[in-house]
């Protein structure tokens, strides 16, 4: 694998940020060659950050699932995708430049911010406090005020996130991999990621794959391996924004 | 930008009289700059709706006689519009939790509370005072005819009282955590 | 006294941002006339110390820009000048766009904003009101004191303001297909 980049993902502000300091790193445009090329570098980060408490995390993987559909065509260029698979390729290429755009005219705010303040009277007219009540002002009325503000209160969203527990690393795959297409030669990417439930484990074992169907290792099986790929890209959750 | 705005920049900032010397300190000019850039200044506010004023020693701007009915109508309405829900959201916060700073109440609503908190404190609704640690900061608390107006004496008999404030030290003692996690 | 003149006069004396609502209902004048009377405002002020300030709701008066670093001695509270880049990627978006609802910012940033648009409402940096269709959720705009600290008088001082609106519009309707499809 390759692990040329070695920035601290923490500094990320998320999957966008770091998918496009990837693409500008290799001095590419935003495309589905520069997104299938970044992808390994990608992964590895996400890799690297599993002892780490990633902010965003659910983003982070959402975004993974969409690159391994976009590596998954550049290596098999005759593999099918369906159509909001296409759709949530091109939206990401979109949300990309757009992205981009935003951050390259945040270099302006940044340089300007607190720099010439426009400054208000830095005194306000001294008015004498005059005790003025309004009729709005009951014990009902403040009570369902101070449970409006009790309400908007911001909550804790408990919202599952995507555990990241434990990332096995790509080399990791590839290895095990190899070693049970030596021995059985007939292996499924279905037995291959077996038991294994978690998103982040799946999209690396099938990225893996991937790899060796690329690099010849299993082309002997390729035609019935190939029926086993889609399926296990099927478990895949397509993103959504 | 010349010299005449500039004094005029200052005066509105300080929104107070300033004396010709620290004038010319300040900008580094002269009393004969100073006597030259003034009348200039008054011209150029001609048919304007702010007006400069002076004496021998001093200068300031203020508002054009001619507005002070409107002026009046102003303040009338700062003191007896209608609060709307974001003054009484305000106010309950200040009631429930008060003696309370403004970055308590801005971090419990979730937005700015500085325009608000100043319409309050005319109103004679809250005053504020010295924050005992820290003497540039305020805390905000209700004036005693607040209380008299709602029939009580002490915050703890207003509606609920206890039941408020658990949630919001809840809230309080909880979101932080949260927030200071997702912070990096 | 004419209206532009008032409005001077009214804002000079407040010293803090008034919204257009109230100066139409303290004038007695329309929206069409006070949609006239601020370029009138605005132009008359050229060349003073004093800029108008404006967003889509509200005016307020500044000092003008050149006279920043001779205030910044005189105001004894430090600004703050540093933003994180989460800040700065949401206020760029909220600047261009706004108002813009969190669900576009998020589509945008590629992530969760609410952490980050609450402490920019705390700052008094954005403010916020009810989406017109969907009461229960808001659209972000800048406030008046968010121009102020970038020096701007308004949003078309930003660099590359028209042609950001042109870009987009092409994005928005590609936005809507996506959210479209996430409805149904």
């Amino acid at each position: 694998m390759v692990e040329n980049y070695r920035v601290k993902l923490e500094s990320f502000e998320g999957p966008l940020d770091l998918l496009l300091t990837l693409i500008e790193e290799r001095k590419m445009h935003i495309s589905d060659v520069s997104l299938a090329a970044i992808t390994d570098d990608y992964l590895s980060y996400l890799e690297e950050a599993e002892s780490v408490h990633l902010r965003h995390t659910a983003e982070f993987i959402l975004v993974a699932s969409t690159l391994v559909l976009i590596k998954s065509r550049s290596l098999l260029p005759n593999l099918k995708l369906k159509d909001e698979e296409e759709e949530s390729i091109e939206s990401l290429e979109e949300q990309l430049m757009q992205y981009k755009r935003f951050r390259e005219l945040s270099v302006y705010i940044q340089n300007h911010f607190g720099k010439k303040v426009l400054y208000q009277k830095s005194k306000t007219p001294s008015l004498e406090p005059v005790f003025s009540p309004t009729a709005e002002i009951t014990k009902s009325n403040l009570l369902s005020a101070i449970y409006r503000v009790i309400q908007s209160l911001p909550k804790i969203e408990y919202v599952p996130q995507v555990v990241m527990k434990k990332m096995l690393s790509l080399k990791e795959v590839i290895d095990s991999l190899t070693e049970r297409i030596n021995s059985a030669l007939s292996v499924s990417f279905k037995e291959f990621s077996g038991g294994q439930k978690e998103r982040v484990t799946i999209v690396i074992g099938f990225l893996a794959m991937l790899e060796l169907v690329r690099r010849g290792v299993i082309t002997a099986e390729q035609q019935k391996h190939f029926g086993d790929i889609t399926m296990g890209r099927a478990e895949v959750d397509t993103p959504h924004y | 930008m010349d010299l005449s705005a500039k004094i005029e920049a200052l005066l509105f900032y300080k929104s107070e009289p300033m004396s010709h010397q620290i004038l010319e300190r300040l900008l580094g000019i002269s009393r004969d700059e100073l006597k030259k850039a003034l009348p200039v200044l008054e011209e150029r506010l001609s048919g304007h709706g702010i007006t400069l004023i002076q004496n021998d020693k001093e200068v300031s701007l203020a508002t054009d006689r001619e507005m002070s009915e409107l002026i009046e109508d102003l303040t009338k309405e700062e003191r007896e519009k209608d609060l709307g829900k974001a003054s009484l959201e305000t106010l309950t916060i200040v009631l429930y939790k008060g003696p309370v700073s403004k970055a308590q109440i801005d971090y419990i609503r979730g937005v700015n509370s500085s325009f608000i908190l100043r319409n309050l404190l005319i109103r004679g609704l809250v005053e504020r005072v010295p924050h005992k640690l820290d003497k540039r900061a305020y805390v905000y608390s209700p004036t005693t005819e607040l209380f008299s107006y709602l029939g009580i004496s002490k915050k703890n008999e207003l509606p609920e009282f206890s039941t408020v404030q658990e949630e919001i030290a809840h809230f309080e003692k909880n979101f932080k955590k949260e927030e200071d996690k997702n912070e990096s």
